[in-house]
């Protein structure tokens, strides 16, 4: 059964620890938000997750190829149309039919645009609809909502609840409500590194 | 017996470096100035050279330490990427830019040498082109260096082109080798050829190879302060920073 | 992996997306040639092996940018770090896909190009032989540079300077095939060098290259 | 001074070029090493003066 | 407008931001035409003013992309088209910093490129002078280019496509004018073209320029 | 008097007509938010009104000298620090004191960073820091709040309500609730181009 827990984990961003201490457990079905002030390291925490970057210390139970991240960008390409874009992820992910993704996000309409003439929101669901492709159970999101208007947000909300209905799980970086009040808040401005840890990483062979 | 690792810490290798420094630039500077003075005004002409066989002194240690200096910082990057020691990774940095110079003079005074000995500044003899490629590689090597903010992912990347580099820069070797043969003279240090440098060239040659080891290590050693102090500084402003 | 380089090479063909863009750049340096350094026809013919051989990696390097720096940016690799496929399978179809669109079309243009520079008739074979063996190597090794240096922002510059160097024993070997054959000596040594680079530089370069991706996406 | 003969310019101008770019490489590892010297010493009293307080 | 130089000139000298790449770039272009053509002093001497000529104009041409599209890219041309400059001043000036930055130094440098490639001593000077009064003309028109496919994601090799052909003049007489110099002969007449491309272009090219970048802003 | 007035303006991106009849006035002092749900092309009139692109039929009064632009991206150099990349833009519009633009979006503590190594949130305090450096009377800004946390998004209203105070005006597009009542609220989609408009630019001369 998938699971995600994280025990006594640090992270670090260029060469300074931002967050440590941090420690969860996500069952199947749970969501997580991930709250705390501009700079207070979520990104790089759901970086590390996703195994982009090692963590600083302590151990990531679960995620490895169960997780599937998105970013600050979406990994469009702009000259391929929105059902090539998806298409080609499915296919990286060995999973077929691109139809219901492009449902959930209202995109069949534009499925022979191209990526490059989408507004920033339209985009932004394209970016969302791939999460669908993956076909992985655990979620790791860096603000998705940013652009999406109020409908669209519904429209997230509502798929991460079908989501989270199947036994997936999901991290969520965001700073507006998404409107999923049986997700958990985790703030992560309390786990904020010391001053002492906060230059402990590679710098501290130089302290 | 200490572990040589303990000098991988930085702040002890600062200490220790402090200690040695002085000692080290005094025998270099004295080799130096010895050989060279010994070699310009008290060795006979060469039959053939003429008074430019004086240039060995300057060319033949410089065109060795050039080499030298890839090989410490292919060693320095090996040991960066296996045992992850800071000392190591700035020791290469610190290195690049000596070997680059060293690169240069002998380029530089080989190419004095070669207008009146060959009759003209540059030929793309193998054993200077493949010169000109090694200066090629310090380019790049140092470009990345400072192309990249991180220090950490710097280090790891210029290590990985040091090694990558060291095995095409000896693949070019071969391939220059193969391309075009060449007007230089081949290798004369080694004891079996004794009869290529007279005695009288050969003691003073030695002295001035000795003064630019000895430059180099100390020129190494003090680069590699100085980024230890720019990496410590940046250090504690960083953590000023999160304190405050 | 399939979609991967289907994905490369409708990219590559959609407008604006580089393909034709090397053979014409290959051509336009070909074409300056004669303009730089007079219109001699047994001068040019001298050089002419020379030229075609630094056109066609000169082509190769000024494409190599769109190799991953596209990919870097709008955070596809990232994401492909993070998707069930090897990186250094990954890089390595990269650089196939770089190899159909910009190599490839080269070793064809390259004999029509040979007329303009007064190419000897016996150079034409072992021209188009020489950059087909060759020019892989050049979309490998360029593939190890764009890892290198995918974090730096417009590192195209750095990039070429990284990777010319590299080039040095591939453009030995090629420019030297393709100069024996046209005076009509023996090719079989440099041919030989010139093929163990290429295998050689295929199966080891994309450990490499994966290596320093992954530091660069750290 | 030895009498270099015909290769007087050639021999004067090898030495000449190759201590300038000796000393050049000293000079500027010495000056880069004062400045972050100093630079470190700047932070250091600045912590110091801090962690007394 | 001075703000503009300084800045463009402070993000050039920055880490990573590209000052003697050209250079760096020009060195090893002008390294890999002997490994190409073959070693022979005096094919080398014949070839010089051209290859020189050639790999400045590369150089040039490599670091275009820079000019304009690093600008592009992070919205900062969105906002200088908005902002209290008139965009042909904004043009020149990246035009006059990418000169400095990157043919200046190459002005300098050719003499010492030239005795790589055995140029012959009479040719030393008017090469340089060629250079000086030549590549400003390759900067300008060079931005011209830039403003041209600012639009267009990694646009480099299509920019290059574009701005060679352009670049036919002013090569055809600032290699004359090398080579000329370097026989020994007259070289009046093209230095005389050379100096009036390169005004009539600065002069005129910074409209046409400012025209198409605000097409391609639009 | 600094005004800015728009009459059955109509808009167009790509070859196609977004909106059209637009029209407002807005005096010194007053705020306009635009909305509308993704698509409808808030982004598209905000240029126009910019003058980064012509309109496709109406005019505009108002605006050109006067107007300042923020749009998706900040214009931000990764290498150049906080206040290098500020004081640029502060020579380029001729005003001086970059200070007090820090410290309306709590920027001094970082004003020696390069701007590449802040969070998400913190360069768009940054690129919005640069409209108080511009002396300009009107703001056009396309979602200026996006990866900003609350108490970031109020700093943003205390500052445009400064503005105005001061008798500027904003027009602002965003999605979410910037905390401004006064503003007038703008919903652009009910000037979506009809369909026959919609193909009305240059298309026309074929029809
Ligand atoms: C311009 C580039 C040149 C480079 C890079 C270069 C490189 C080298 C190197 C690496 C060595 C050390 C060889 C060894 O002992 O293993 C050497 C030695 C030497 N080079 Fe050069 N050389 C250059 C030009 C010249 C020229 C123009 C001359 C003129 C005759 C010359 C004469 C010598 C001599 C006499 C030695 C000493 C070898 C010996 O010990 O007999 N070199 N050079
Ligand atoms: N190279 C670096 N050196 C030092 N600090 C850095 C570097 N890069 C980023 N930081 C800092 O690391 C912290 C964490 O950044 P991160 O992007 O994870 O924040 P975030 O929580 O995602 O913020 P936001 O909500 O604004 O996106 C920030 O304070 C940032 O300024
Ligand atoms: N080249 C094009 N051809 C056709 N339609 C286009 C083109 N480019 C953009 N569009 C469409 O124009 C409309 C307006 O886009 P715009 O970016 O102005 O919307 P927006 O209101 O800013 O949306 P968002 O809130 O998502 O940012 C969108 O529906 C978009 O799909
Ligand atoms: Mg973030
Ligand atoms: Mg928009």
């Amino acid at each position: 059964m998938t699971m995600l827990e994280i025990r006594d984990l640090a992270v670090a961003r260029g060469a300074a620890c931002v967050l440590e201490g941090l420690a969860f457990t996500l069952a199947p079905g749970q969501a997580l938000i991930l709250r705390g002030p501009n700079g207070s390291g979520k990104t790089t925490l759901l970086r590390t997750l996703a195994g982009l970057q090692p963590p600083q210390a302590g151990e990531i139970l679960g995620g490895g190829e169960e997780i599937a991240y998105a970013g600050h960008s979406d990994g469009l390409k702009s000259m391929l149309t929105v059902a090539e874009n998806l298409t080609f992820w499915a296919e990286i992910y060995g999973t077929r039919g691109i139809d219901p993704a492009l449902a959930a996000f209202e995109l069949t309409p534009l499925r022979d645009r191209l990526a490059g003439t989408l507004s920033a929101g339209q985009k932004r669901r394209l970016g969302l609809a791939r999460m669908l492709v993956t076909g992985r159970p655990i979620w790791a999101m860096d603000e998705p909502t940013v652009s999406l208007d109020a409908a669209s947000v519904e429209l997230f909300a509502a798929t991460v609840r079908a989501h989270l209905g199947q036994g997936g799980l999901a991290v969520i970086a965001t700073h507006i409500d998404l409107g999923l009040p049986e997700a958990h808040v985790f703030d992560v401005s309390r786990f904020a590194a010391r001053a002492q840890s906060a230059a402990a990483t590679s710098d501290e062979a130089f302290l | 017996m200490a572990s040589i690792w303990e000098y991988a810490n930085p702040v002890k290798f600062l200490r220790t470096s402090e200690k040695v420094l002085p000692v080290l630039w005094v025998l270099a500077g004295a080799c130096l100035v010895i050989g060279l003075i010994w070699g310009f005004f008290f060795t006979p002409d060469d039959y053939r050279q003429g008074s430019t066989v004086k240039i060995i002194y300057l060319h033949v240690p410089a065109a060795l330490m050039a080499i030298n200096a890839w090989l410490m910082m292919l060693v320095a990057s090996l040991i960066w990427l296996v045992r992850r020691h800071h000392v190591s990774a700035l020791a290469a940095k610190a290195a690049a830019p000596v070997g680059v110079t060293m690169t240069l003079i002998a380029l530089v005074t080989g190419a004095i040498w070669g207008q009146p000995m060959w009759g003209t500044w540059w030929a793309w003899d193998p054993r200077l082109t493949s010169f000109l490629i090694l200066f090629l590689f310090y380019l790049g090597y140092m470009a990345l260096w400072a192309a990249i903010e991180d220090p950490d992912s710097a280090a790891d990347l210029t290590s990985v082109l040091c090694l990558v580099g060291s095995v095409f820069a000896v693949l070019s070797r071969y391939a220059v080798l193969f391309w075009n043969q060449g007007l230089h003279q081949g290798a004369s240090l080694s004891l079996d050829k004794e009869e290529n440098v007279a005695d009288v060239f050969y003691l003073p040659l030695l002295v001035c190879i000795a003064g630019f080891v000895l430059l180099f290590l100390a020129l190494v050693l003090y680069r590699t302060g100085t980024e230890i102090r720019l990496r410590r500084t940046q250090a504690l402003i960083r953590r000023e920073a999160a304190r405050a | 992996m399939r979609a991967l380089l289907l994905r490369d090479l409708r990219l590559a063909f959609r407008a604006g997306g580089g393909f034709g863009l090397g053979l014409a750049f290959f051509l336009i340096v070909t074409v300056l040639v004669p303009f730089s350094v007079g219109p001699q026809s047994e001068l040019l013919t001298r050089i002419a092996p020379g030229v075609l051989w630094l056109g066609a990696l000169l082509a190769c390097l000024l494409s190599l940018d769109r190799l991953l720096a596209l990919d870097w940016e709008d955070g596809t690799l990232d994401l492909l770090a993070t998707a069930p496929v090897p990186l250094e399978g990954a890089l390595s179809v990269k650089a196939l896909a770089h190899w159909l669109v910009t190599g490839l079309p080269l070793v064809f243009a390259a004999p029509v190009l040979g007329v303009l520079l007064n190419l000897a008739p016996a150079g034409y074979l072992w021209l188009v032989i020489s950059l087909a063996v060759g020019t892989p190597a050049l979309s490998v090794i360029g593939a190890f540079g764009a890892a290198l240096t995918v974090g730096i922002k417009r590192g195209g510059l750095l990039l070429s300077l990284l990777v010319l160097p590299l080039y040095v024993p591939t453009l030995i070997f090629g420019a030297e095939v393709a100069r024996r054959g046209a005076q009509g000596l023996e090719v079989g040594t440099p041919l030989l060098m010139l093929a163990g680079i290429t295998f050689g530089v295929a199966a080891l370069m994309p450990f490499a290259s994966a290596t320093v991706l992954r530091m660069n996406l750290r | 001074m030895p009498d270099l003969g015909k290769y007087a310019v050639t021999v004067l101008s090898a030495y000449g070029a190759s201590i300038v770019l000796l000393i050049g490489l000293v000079l500027i590892s010495l000056r880069a090493g004062r400045k972050a010297r100093r630079a470190l010493e700047a932070v250091e009293t600045r912590r110091e003066i801090k962690d007394e307080a």
